[in-house]
């Protein structure tokens, strides 16, 4: 079985300038990040904000040349495609609904956006298949001959949901798909994903911050910390015993609808992570409750249990 | 002002250079003979000639003249005169390669020597009729000593001169103050000036020109719109008063046929009429005002050889006119283009004379410079110009300019241009007489070029000052003074 | 009642076209913290506003009784009421990267508080400053006063916020989803900080938020609002025990609870958006997208008690889930 | 920051050499230069020997290095029409433009700050109306019509002001008030939408909670973020003044840079007006650079890292 | 979170502005009709021809002054042309000017600025570069320089006018395309497989727009300001054509005594640029482009 997505040693850095005052800083985004993913199964990428997740998943679509490393989609480079066949194998969800669909046009244009791009459809086509895929994200056809403005958040997440399916992809990137989302549309919209995988067999890479959504939507979880990706393992082994520590402060720090437990204590510290000024040895090192003399110099490596975890810490 | 005694001039021509050969403007003039003396004055009432710096000369041939210099005469900064200074001066704007800005004034002139202290001959390279003239009028004289330390640009930046005014205090461009020479020689015809302090700053803008004179804030200024004449009049505390000057309006027709040699001005009677049709009279007396005449020859009246008799006499007659057009075979008029950069009125009033008598004139307004190199390049079938001669007052300084053949010719006549030749080779005053006679009788005739009007030079000042305008465009603020 | 902050029939609206709350009621006893949880968009922010009297340019308020310690809120001049702000009723915000003025370092923004309320010296101020910042955790507080807002992460300026907030030692801190933009580690930091102070000062905190998750853990009481109204008010143990109003249960369950998620099962949602509300509405504003809803909901709809301090805003009796199952 | 500040300079003479090279292909848009310079009445003879004089037989690019590479070291050549040097005449009349930009900038400064806080104070109400109204009347009115006017008014009919020259600070009221007018709108625009949208921001809303007065939060709070693009853009606007002060110079008989110009142009004097490009753009460049710098000063975010 | 609580068309800040913003969009509106009827019909309408000379009848005063003539409603001006039929004719040439500049600096501003402002890196410090070095040039004295070099007249006016004005087009043109650029929804085009144009024309475009057509006003009001400025100086439209920067250079001489020969196109012009600021405005507010200066 080939993989949908296969990720070798992924890294990507930007140059930032902050200020006239203050020289060039060079922020590692995404740091030797491999991984791949099964067909029709469901990565789930969970992480603080700024740690590279949206990096990484502009880095799979092809919007960012990474610095290096690979990404092979369906067992392709993805580079060695044309835009056109890219776009038939791989399409993204973004977070922002409101950002994510042209302002100027309407949600059936936008929709039909993907087909027309390839040249390759008729009219009559077109129109049956944007009629076809909004009917199966809940859209009304009159829906299609709106603007977005007059949409609302959850419509337009359909409609995002809508464009990256009419080609039908076999990979849909979800970056943080929900996060702008009030919690009952959210959950509208995490169903509608659930049910479009099982109906259409896609495989999913599904960005979030928040750990209970994707516990729900994913069969297997990475977590990352600034750019790396720290363990990785099944989802219900990961939820049940996590081992990187900051997978367990993370989970601690989840505030469950359980009255009368209070606020945990996860105790990290008020060091933030900054992907400009990474500190030496283990990088979460400084947050880490249990950190020893050794993960102050010394980098640890990826340790792979079979058949998927993968953690990186020496107290693992 | 006469508070301080400081008369405050403004002018719109900015005097780049105030150093008498290196700018080319009328402004330049009128300054150089507040700040210089030449070695002649030209009387400006009379138009005779007097001693100056040099208190007599005599011209032993056609090429040669010999000038005694005035002794006594001192340069502002308290230096001698000599003929030093005047033998520099001469061979210095001579010379060709000096790049003065104005050398057509001095080319003819070969060299000066020194024949003693206080003489010097000069040799022409040919006959000038109006040589003392120039003299008069263009040739101030340099301190050779203080411009040959100082040199060429520090001379104008401090220059030093034996006028009636030293200039204290020079920016160029931007104004120059000067002050009565208290050593200036006695016995000058220009004599000692009444008022003591003088400013002159220049002002591009016209309107912001009027505004410091209605303000109170500048005491004289000249050649503003003659449509203001009248508004300054009755202000209480000004004057506006106009002079008559040498400058002349005219008329050139293209009978040479020049732009095409089928065109209907090459025709005599076509340029009879057009002189028939015009009422230059009227355009004088009602546009131009001020005291404005019709020369009846081609010239300025009180130049040497200007003969108002030799003239043949066009009075306004348009049925006249009509007739003249018709006989020539254009019972319908026709169509011509009128270029022009003398003041559109007086342009469109001509234009509408011919258009009378169906001469259908289209009346194109352009830039003097682009006009003049249009008319060299030999394109203007019809355009209306004025000529000043310089304020020389001779007609070889206006009749060659448009009959000797040359770029702005356009009678292209061989027998005006023997005359013109024959009276400005010679000096004998008769025979040049005769010779310009015969060259105004044909051209009046032939009617190719036809003067217009005078023109008259508009001056507005303070009521508190005492100012004599002069004919010949240079006011003489040595001569003014408070009431 | 006693309570510190009571607010009976609060209405704002906008320009005369937006009702932004319709008629809210709840109260802050003291010691307690108080919850009001919502939707984005039903109110509570605009609630808060209107409490500290911040509303933005065009909001209009108007209460049938609102009260701060015995103060009628509604009757104070604006100076009076700037007395009262930050000095004895503090209030913190959801976004703590815009909250702080990027010009001015940490030190200046917060010893203004103090010396504008309690006069002294900045030193002082200053010193006072240090000592909070201790308090709330942040470490190296001296160097952290000579810093400019954008030298901090999200989660220091929060604590900030939080610090100058208690420099007069009020007695009201009200908290607009002061966690929202942070990371959950970081949330949950700042969440157990305001219960430790909550402890230590006797502070009375309006906690405002849309996490479920936070008001179990945190609040003492619970007012749920929608589209402008508060439907349901109950103790937190009450209200999670037995939610009566039918978006309350709807809301609890679209939240998905990590380790007991069933992955092959839909999550429970409430189908629709929260509607437009005009003015001259009336009923109940939840019946579009209930499944329980009939004609009589688009009358007056009565307050019913579910318990000693647990009332809601439904046609429906207590216990309604048990009598008839959805 | 100084690498920072080194490539802003770098820039910056790449601009002005870029500058340099159209204001010198400028000047020969006219055809040939030398019948230009000639003038109307010269003959080609004539037209031959100023070619010869001013070098303007050499092949065009070694007349541009050998301008470019004078001009480098201050050296603009010789003016044809004031017949000195051309670094001389603008040494003299820099200041002239530059005291007209500082006193049409201070003057522009003064009233459209506090015109810009009032009418962001009181949005949306009369008060506002009536500032933008003037400030769009401002923009629209031409500068030398409005030079025109205060001329009669200040100059004629009141007698209060002196109407040309430079002699006194008086002089240069009104051209000051003319040129003011020209970035007066900008700025109060600037302000405006700075103090409004410092009003509304967060920061001001937490300033309010802290109960702080209103006069401290409008002009400690608000003003000083409010400032900072207006303090910025005054000194580009001061680079537009003296590019763009050639007709108040010329209406009211300054003999600055731009008249210079302008004199210069209509004298067909190129050496002046390719050095007055020259001189003017490598203002505005350093105007720029000033701005930035002024900019990362008054704001700690662009300060510090 | 900001989602809005219904569903409903983005509208206006606040009431009040909204009303203020439409008085004056809708008077610069009608500013700006009146002045292009004028400018296409004026001439068929006026009896009089604006070229045409009569110099018994010079500097006659406006109709509400003492000594006004019944056929000239404005008057005449110093040749005894009517000033009524001159201020028409000038209302075609400013506008012809305004217009054209407008096209030609947009078309170049925009091309540029879009350009760099999408592809960023390399082109984007070409743009940049362009644009520092467009705007360190003194616009009013390369104007003049040119059309001193060149001779005057209306197309060249037009040309130099184009080609120096398209600096601000490219600024705005190039921010709100990087901001643009950032959004989602160019990034879901991209990966849809769209070609290059599509995404600049159809994706960026239309968002860019509100912002461009303000730009485009008030660059509009700055041509027509500059050309002005130029007639005045003379080295604009060339006479006898009646530019009103030009009328107001030729009146000038008159306004001690006649002051409404420089009133009257100088109020004209006031009061067609400030039609046209009030229309840039008013677009400003209704497009919310209210943070462009
Ligand atoms: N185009 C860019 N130029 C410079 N730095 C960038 C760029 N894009 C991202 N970064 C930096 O890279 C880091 C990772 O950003 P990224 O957007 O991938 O984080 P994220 O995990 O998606 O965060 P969030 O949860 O807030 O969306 C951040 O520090 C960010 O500042
Ligand atoms: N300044 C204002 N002008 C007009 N309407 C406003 C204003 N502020 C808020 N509103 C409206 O009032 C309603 C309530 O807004 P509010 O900010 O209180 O919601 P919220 O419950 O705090 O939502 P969120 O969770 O997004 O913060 C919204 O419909 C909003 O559009
Ligand atoms: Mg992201
Ligand atoms: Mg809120
Ligand atoms: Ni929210």
């Amino acid at each position: 079985m080939t993989a949908a997505i296969e990720v070798e040693n992924l890294r990507c850095e930007f140059r930032v300038h902050t200020g006239l005052m203050s020289a060039e800083k060079r922020v590692v985004a995404v740091d030797d990040v491999t991984f791949s993913v099964p067909a029709g199964s469901v990565l789930g990428i969970v992480g603080e904000s700024g740690c590279g997740k949206s990096t990484l998943a502009r880095l799979i679509l092809g919007l960012l040349k990474p610095t290096a490393g690979t990404v092979l989609v369906d067992g392709k480079r993805l580079f060695d495609l044309d835009r056109k066949a890219r776009a038939r194998l791989i399409q993204p969800v973004f977070q922002d609904p409101f950002a994510s669909l042209n302002p100027r046009r309407r949600i059936k244009d936008i929709v039909a956006l993907p087909l027309a791009a390839q040249g390759t459809f008729s009219r009559g086509e077109i129109e049956r298949r944007v009629g076809g895929i909004l009917e199966r994200v809940g859209l009304s056809a009159a829906m299609g001959e709106r603007m977005p403005a007059q949409l609302s958040g959850g419509q337009r997440q359909r409609a995002a949901i809508a464009r990256a399916l009419v080609l039908e992809p076999r990979i849909v990137i979800c970056d943080e798909p929900t996060s702008a989302l009030d919690v009952s549309v959210q959950a509208q919209i995490l169903n509608l994903l659930a049910d479009l995988r099982r109906d259409l067999g896609l495989t999913y890479l599904f960005i979030s911050h928040n750990l209970a959504v994707v516990e729900h939507v994913a069969s297997e979880v990475a977590v990352m910390y600034l750019g790396r990706f720290v363990e990785r393992n099944e989802t219900d082994a990961l939820f049940r015993k996590p081992r990187h520590p900051y997978t367990q402060a993370l989970l601690e720090s989840v505030l469950t609808p359980e009255p009368g437990k209070g606020v945990p204590d996860i105790g990290l510290g008020d060091i933030m992570p900054d992907p400009a000024n990474i500190p030496p040895g283990c990088r979460f090192n400084p947050r880490c409750r249990i950190a020893v003399e050794r993960c102050r110099h010394e980098a640890p490596t990826r340790m792979v249990r079979p058949p998927q975890g993968m953690v990186e810490c020496h107290l693992a | 002002q006469k508070s301080v005694d400081t008369l405050r001039i403004v002018m719109r021509d900015a005097l780049p250079n105030i150093d008498p050969y290196f700018n080319n403007l009328r402004t330049g003039v009128v300054m150089h003979h507040q700040g210089w003396d030449a070695l002649v004055y030209r009387n400006p009432d009379t138009f005779k000639l007097e001693p100056l710096l040099a208190t007599e000369w005599k011209l032993p041939d056609p090429t040669t003249i010999e000038f005694t210099l005035r002794p006594g005469v001192k340069f502002h900064d308290g230096s001698p005169f000599t003929a030093d200074d005047v033998v520099y001066t001469i061979n210095l704007v001579a010379d060709p390669t000096s790049r003065v800005s104005t050398p057509s004034n001095y080319n003819w002139i070969d060299k000066a020597e020194k024949t003693g202290d206080l003489s010097l001959r000069v040799t022409l390279k040919r006959p000038n009729p109006a040589a003392l003239e120039y003299f008069a009028l263009v040739l101030p004289i340099y301190p050779k000593a203080y411009r040959e330390k100082v040199g060429a640009e520090g001379y104008a930046k401090a220059p030093i001169g034996a006028g009636p005014y030293k200039m204290t205090k020079v920016e160029p461009g931007v104004s120059i103050d000067f002050e009565r020479f208290e050593d200036y020689w006695a016995g000058s015809p220009k004599g000692k000036p009444a008022i003591k302090k003088m400013s002159v700053r220049f002002v591009p803008d016209a309107s912001t020109e009027m505004t410091e004179l209605l303000a109170g804030r500048a005491d004289w200024i000249w050649n503003m719109n003659p449509d203001q004449i009248e508004p300054v009049n009755r202000m209480p505390h000004l004057q506006a008063v106009r002079k008559e000057s040498m400058r002349i309006g005219f008329l050139s027709l293209d009978a040479g046929g020049r732009t095409g040699a089928d065109n209907p001005l090459t025709k005599l009677k076509v340029r009879q009429a057009i002189w028939h049709a015009i009422d230059r009279k009227a355009i004088a007396e009602k546009l131009v005002t001020g005291g404005s005449r019709v020369p009846s020859a081609p010239c300025f009246p009180t130049q040497f050889g200007c003969d108002a008799e030799a003239a043949v006499a066009y009075d306004y007659d348009p049925a006249k006119a009509k007739k003249l057009l018709a006989e020539a075979g254009y019972p319908d008029g026709f169509d011509v283009e009128l270029a022009s950069y003398v003041l559109p009125q007086w342009g469109s009033a001509v234009q509408n004379y011919l258009h009378a008598v169906g001469v259908r004139a289209k009346l194109n307004q352009l830039q003097t410079a682009a006009l003049i190199q249009r008319a060299k390049a030999g394109e203007l079938r019809m355009y209306l110009g004025s000529w000043g001669s310089y304020s020389i007052n001779d007609v070889s300084a206006v009749l060659p300019n448009y009959f000797d053949g040359g770029a702005d010719d356009y009678a292209r006549d061989p027998d005006v241009q023997k005359w013109l030749l024959q009276g400005g080779s010679s000096i004998n005053p008769e025979a040049r007489k005769e010779a310009y006679s015969a060259a105004i009788k044909k051209i009046t005739e032939q009617a190719y070029w036809a003067p217009l009007h005078t023109y008259v030079t508009t001056y507005g000042h303070s009521k508190q000052l005492d100012f004599t305008p002069y004919p010949d465009e240079l006011p003489r603020f040595y001569l003014a003074k408070w009431k | 009642m006693s309570a510190l902050l009571e607010v009976e029939e609060l209405q704002v609206s906008f320009g005369g076209r937006t009702a932004a709350v319709r008629g809210a009621s709840f109260w802050v006893e003291k010691g307690e913290t108080h919850c009001l949880v919502g939707e984005s968009g039903c109110g509570k922010s605009v609630t808060a506003l209107a409490v500290m009297s911040l509303l933005a340019r065009g909001g209009q308020r108007s209460a049938k009784h609102m009260s701060f310690a015995g103060t009628d809120l509604t009757s104070l001049s604006d100076r009076e009421m700037a007395r009262l702000r930050g000095n004895r009723m503090a209030m913190i915000f959801q976004e703590p990267m815009t909250s702080l003025n990027p010009a001015f370092t940490i030190g200046s923004q917060m010893a203004e508080v103090l010396t504008r309320h309690k006069g002294g010296s900045r030193v002082a101020a200053l010193d006072r400053a240090a000592e909070l910042m201790g308090r709330v955790g942040i470490t190296a507080p001296g160097m952290r006063l000579g810093q400019f807002p954008h030298q901090l992460s999200g989660g220091l300026r929060q604590r900030v916020m939080i610090a100058m907030a208690l420099m007069c030692d009020p007695e009201l801190l009200i908290a607009d989803e002061p966690t929202t933009a942070l990371d959950v580690t970081v949330q949950a930091q700042i969440l157990r900080l305001l219960a430790n102070l909550k402890r230590e000062f006797g502070l009375s905190i309006l906690l405002i938020t849309h996490d479920l998750g936070i008001v179990a853990r945190i609040a003492n009481h619970v007012s749920v609002m929608y589209a402008g109204e508060v439907v349901e008010r109950a103790t937190t143990a009450e209200l999670f025990r037995a939610p009566q109003h039918p978006y309350t249960r709807g809301l609890l369950s679209c939240v998905p609870v990590p380790g007991r998620v069933q992955r092959d099962r839909p999550l429970g949602s409430i189908p629709g958006v929260v509607p437009a509300i005009g003015p001259g509405f009336a009923g109940c504003a939840f019946r579009s997208r209930c499944a329980h809803a009939d004609e009589t909901c688009e009358h007056k709809i009565p307050r019913r008690q579910a318990g000693d301090a647990h009332d809601y805003l439904c046609r429906l009796e207590p216990d309604w889930a048990e009598l008839q199952p959805a | 920051m100084l690498r920072l500040i080194a490539r802003r300079l770098a820039i910056g003479v790449l601009v002005a050499l870029t500058v340099m090279t159209l204001a010198f292909l400028l000047t020969r848009l006219s055809g040939d230069l030398a019948v230009s310079i000639a003038g109307p009445s010269a003959t080609q003879a004539d037209v031959e020997i100023v070619r010869k004089a001013y070098g303007l037989d050499r092949p065009l690019y070694v007349q541009f290095f050998a301008w470019t590479g004078r001009a480098m070291v201050g050296d603009f050549g010789q003016s044809y029409f004031f017949k000195d040097s051309v670094a001389n005449l603008i040494q003299k009349r820099l200041p002239i433009t530059v005291t007209l930009g500082l006193v049409g900038l201070s003057l522009a400064l003064v009233i459209s700050i506090p015109l810009g806080i009032l009418a962001a104070l009181r949005e949306n109400t009369w008060v506002d109306r009536g500032v933008t109204l003037f400030t769009m009347v401002g923009q629209a009115v031409p500068s030398f019509w409005l030079a025109l006017i205060l001329m009669i008014v200040l100059g004629l009919q009141l007698g209060i002001l002196p109407i040309s020259g430079t002699g006194t600070w008086q002089h240069f009221v009104m051209p000051g008030i003319v040129l003011a007018f020209t970035a007066i709108p900008a700025l109060t625009r600037l302000t405006r939408s700075g103090m409004i949208e410092a009003m509304a921001s967060d920061y001001i809303r937490t300033a309010r909670a802290k109960g702080l007065s209103r006069a401290r939060i409008v002009f400690k709070h608000a003003l000083r973020n409010a400032a900072i693009p207006v303090v910025s853009i005054a000194a580009v606007q001061l680079g537009f003044m003296l590019g763009g002060s050639i007709v108040i110079e010329t209406v009211f008989a300054l003999h600055g840079v731009g008249y210079l110009g302008w004199e210069s142009i209509a004298k067909n004097d190129f050496p002046v007006v390719q050095a007055v490009v020259l001189v003017l753009a490598v203002f505005y460049i350093g105007l720029t650079l000033l701005a930035d710098i002024l900019n990362a000063l008054l704001d700690p975010r662009l300060r510090t890292g | 979170m900001s989602e809005p609580i219904a569903i409903q068309a983005p509208q206006p800040s606040s009431t009040g502005s909204s009303r203020i913003g439409t008085a004056g969009f809708a008077i610069g509106i009608a500013i700006v009709a009146l002045v292009a009827a004028a400018a296409v019909v004026g001439n068929a309408l006026v009896p009089q021809d604006p070229f045409i000379q009569d110099l018994g009848n010079r500097l006659k005063p406006p109709f509400w002054m003492e000594g006004s003539q019944a056929g000239h409603l404005l008057g005449t001006d110093q040749l005894g042309r009517d000033y009524l039929a001159r201020l028409v004719y000038g209302a075609r040439i400013s506008l012809l000017i305004g217009i054209m500049t407008v096209i030609t600096s947009g078309l170049i501003g925009i091309t540029l600025g879009v350009l760099g402002g999408f592809f960023g890196g390399r082109v984007d410090d070409f743009v940049l570069f362009a644009i520092t070095t467009r705007l360190s040039i003194p616009v009013v004295l390369v104007a003049l320089a040119v059309v001193g070099l060149m001779g005057s007249g209306l197309g060249l006016v037009v040309a130099t006018l184009g080609l120096l004005l398209w600096d601000r087009f490219a600024v705005v043109a190039r921010a709100t395309t990087m901001q643009v650029r950032n959004h989602d929804y160019v990034s879901a085009a991209w990966c849809a497989g769209a070609s290059m144009p599509h995404i600049l024309i159809r994706e960026i475009l239309p968002n860019i727009a509100s912002h461009l057509a303000v730009v485009a006003t008030l660059e509009m009001a700055l041509a027509i300001l500059l050309e002005a400025a130029l007639s005045f100086l003379g080295l604009g439209v060339p006479p006898p054509l009646p530019s009103w920067g030009l009328m107001i250079a030729e009146g000038k001489d008159y306004m001690f005594f006649s002051p409404w020969v420089i009133m009257i196109p100088g109020v004209a012009l006031a009061v067609l640029v400030l039609g046209i600021n009030l229309v840039g405005d008013g677009l400003r507010n209704l497009l919310g482009a209210e943070r462009l200066r």
